[in-house]
């Protein structure tokens, strides 16, 4: 079998292929920068915390969310790649909802940014649509045997974003206070009672 | 392709490694991977589906040993050669040793549609079956699924078949629906009540459940 | 246990490295190791069942990257410290680096019957079906023939039942079958006309087939 | 994720327990050398060619062999651990038999020996019962559309030898001079016409 040990490090094999294309002049590194920079400031869970807590102080939103997530989420400027056909699955006392990608690794990235580590790896992916009780048990977050584990298994074009439930006592808060709340976590589904 | 990417429900991988936060990139070949899987699949002329397939078809163990980015530089690689615009030769050399690319592609655009279909023929409601043909090539039907019964709980508009689309068919439109599986319909005893999985499939992959 | 021990039908591992003779240990190691297990699994305490599922708790990406009887090693050593015989400590440290053991055992003696019996309750020619229960823990059903149909086509003694074994249930003995499957009932439209595949069975994992 | 780089040498991993055992007077090398011993002098593919040499001239051998083959192999001396439920299958000219172990390594020692490593490799066990015609045909061995392929995942107590057809031309040849014709692999499965 072909050992790690024998093959090129993994920085000697990306600099070479890059730097073949780089030389054959077929791949602009300046112009995907642009577009690498845009993802990593630009992107992100506070974005989809934006559109969370839009969701909780305006009612409308949450509807026009539920119903057409995309159109609702671009009203607040977030869409493009792995964006443009989302969902929004709402937790309720009697559902919590679990969004994973078995087979490699969609995740919203206009709301949520560049999906984590632990996301991409078998463990998360293998264990989500067979134990997600257990699963989330181990990750901290105890979902009692009355509420429904729904999982979403983002196999297709459609990016899900979980909305969580607003926190109790949060009635005084502000749109902007009430965003900071919002956790990556929760709108994934790993995470189900936020707090103040 | 039943590979090991197709890792719902296979055991023994252990806890989540979770973190609360981390940047996109923990190293810089991680970013200069990421950069050239958003170059590298046009170069290579290829498209998603064949991007998607091009990490599939890398070598079990590498596909579960290595970190995420190592995929993407695997696949494009891969794509990069197979379509001529680099040789293996040239890389290695370049790299100073052995670069492991994916294993041949061995899938065929069979058993899929070829002309553009975008009215719904399911309902919100409606029991389906999945498809059991465990394809050699690409597939977006989890192997978790082929052969099982679910519920229609959502109608999608209609986009691309991966599975032509990776494989030389084209591009070729197909409705996409949202399946509710019952956890023990999918995991049997093993399985638990109170807990569903929903997936996401194209139109071709499913029968009507008689 | 859904693992990737489990290989039955997963695709992407390219052909068979065919050698026309080979000794049976190619290093000497493996020469030791084959001996530790020999020896090892009795100084733990332990079964046939539990031997065989240590290495099945593998990591895996270990298991399928790792010559053959470092799965031995690996496994027996595991039994070994769990058994409280040798700790890991010990182990890394005469090693003189990190000495890699398989995850913690999930399986649970349960859904397994706990009386002998070794009176066949099916015939050669009657239909069945494997039960599907997906166990966390150790079973010799493997996961392509679960929830399938097939037909018994020879009935053997009872022997004792390796998920109760390998997981303190005991030795329990129970009928054991070869049972017939088409290519098409595991397969689908994947599989093929002309080819079967008869797996051996142990009667707690059948049910009548209606 | 654990790196084999990170990870001590087999060697030195084999030493280490195997030294701890011993130095706690737990393992007996010695003793346990003689059984190892016994496996590498005693046991191989020529132990089943004889089995298979005698069911070729010996029709009512051949006859015992397919009715209660554990039996029938100790007739010849061949018997123990990893054989002592012993099933034969024969090829016929419309039936071609296969051998494989999905679940791990199971292989008929007295009569085979310690399988090769291809047996025992994802490769063979993962495609031999899902695409046997197109695996043998790769490895050599064409078997036409009309010969039913028969595969046999020996996932319990019984371990298989197959039973190739007598070549053609060998009406002449003694029993001692069939066997040597009889190949490992004919008696698995994986090649199915032999050659005098």
């Amino acid at each position: 079998m072909t050992g790690p040990d024998h093959v090129a490090p993994i920085e000697a094999r990306v600099a070479a292929i890059e730097a073949i294309l780089v030389e054959k002049g077929l791949l602009d590194t300046a112009k995907l920068d642009e577009i690498v920079q845009h993802f990593e400031e630009d992107l992100g869970p506070r974005n989809g915390a934006k559109v969370v807590a839009r969701a909780w102080v305006d009612p409308e939103y949450r509807q026009r969310l539920l119903a057409a997530a995309t159109a609702a989420i671009a009203e607040l400027g977030f869409g493009g790649p792995e964006g443009d056909h989302m969902v929004v699955v709402e937790n309720t006392p009697a559902v919590h909802n679990l969004v994973v990608c078995t087979l490699c690794s969609c995740y919203p990235w206009p709301t949520l940014g560049l999906p984590p580590k632990w996301y991409k790896a078998p463990a998360y992916r293998s264990r989500a649509v067979r134990e997600p009780r257990l699963l989330l048990a181990e990750m901290g977050t105890v979902i009692t045997d009355d509420v429904e584990i729904r999982v979403w298994d983002s196999s297709a074009e459609v990016r899900y974003l979980v909305l969580p439930q607003r926190p109790a006592g949060t009635e005084g808060l502000s749109e902007e206070a009430l965003a900071v709340l919002v956790t990556r976590d929760s709108m994934i589904g790993v995470e189900r009672q936020l707090t103040t | 392709m039943d590979g090991v990417h197709d890792l719902g429900g296979i055991a023994g991988f252990g806890p989540v490694e979770w973190t609360p936060d981390e940047p996109y990139f923990s190293e810089e070949w991680e970013r200069r991977a990421f950069r050239l899987g958003l170059g590298g699949t046009g170069i290579a002329g290829a498209n998603g589906g064949m991007f998607r397939h091009s990490a599939e078809r890398m070598d079990p163990a590498q596909y579960l040993d290595s970190p995420y980015y190592e995929h993407w530089l695997t696949g494009v690689t891969t794509l990069l050669v197979e379509a001529g615009v680099v040789t293996a030769e040239e890389i290695e050399e370049r790299a100073g040793g052995p670069f492991p690319l994916s294993r041949p592609d061995r899938g065929r655009p069979t058993d899929t549609p070829t002309d553009d279909r975008t009215e719904a023929r399911f309902g919100v409601g409606d029991r389906v079956r999945v498809r059991k043909w465990h394809p050699l090539g690409h597939t977006r039907a989890p192997r978790y699924v082929q052969g099982r019964e679910g519920v229609v709980v959502r109608v999608d508009g209609a986009a691309n078949v991966p599975d032509a689309e990776a494989h030389g068919g084209g591009f070729v439109k197909n409705p996409i629906y949202s399946v509710r599986f019952a956890s023990r319909e999918l995991w049997g005893e093993g399985g638990s009540d109170g807990e569903a999985v929903h997936v996401d499939l194209w139109e071709c992959y499913l029968e009507e459940d008689a």
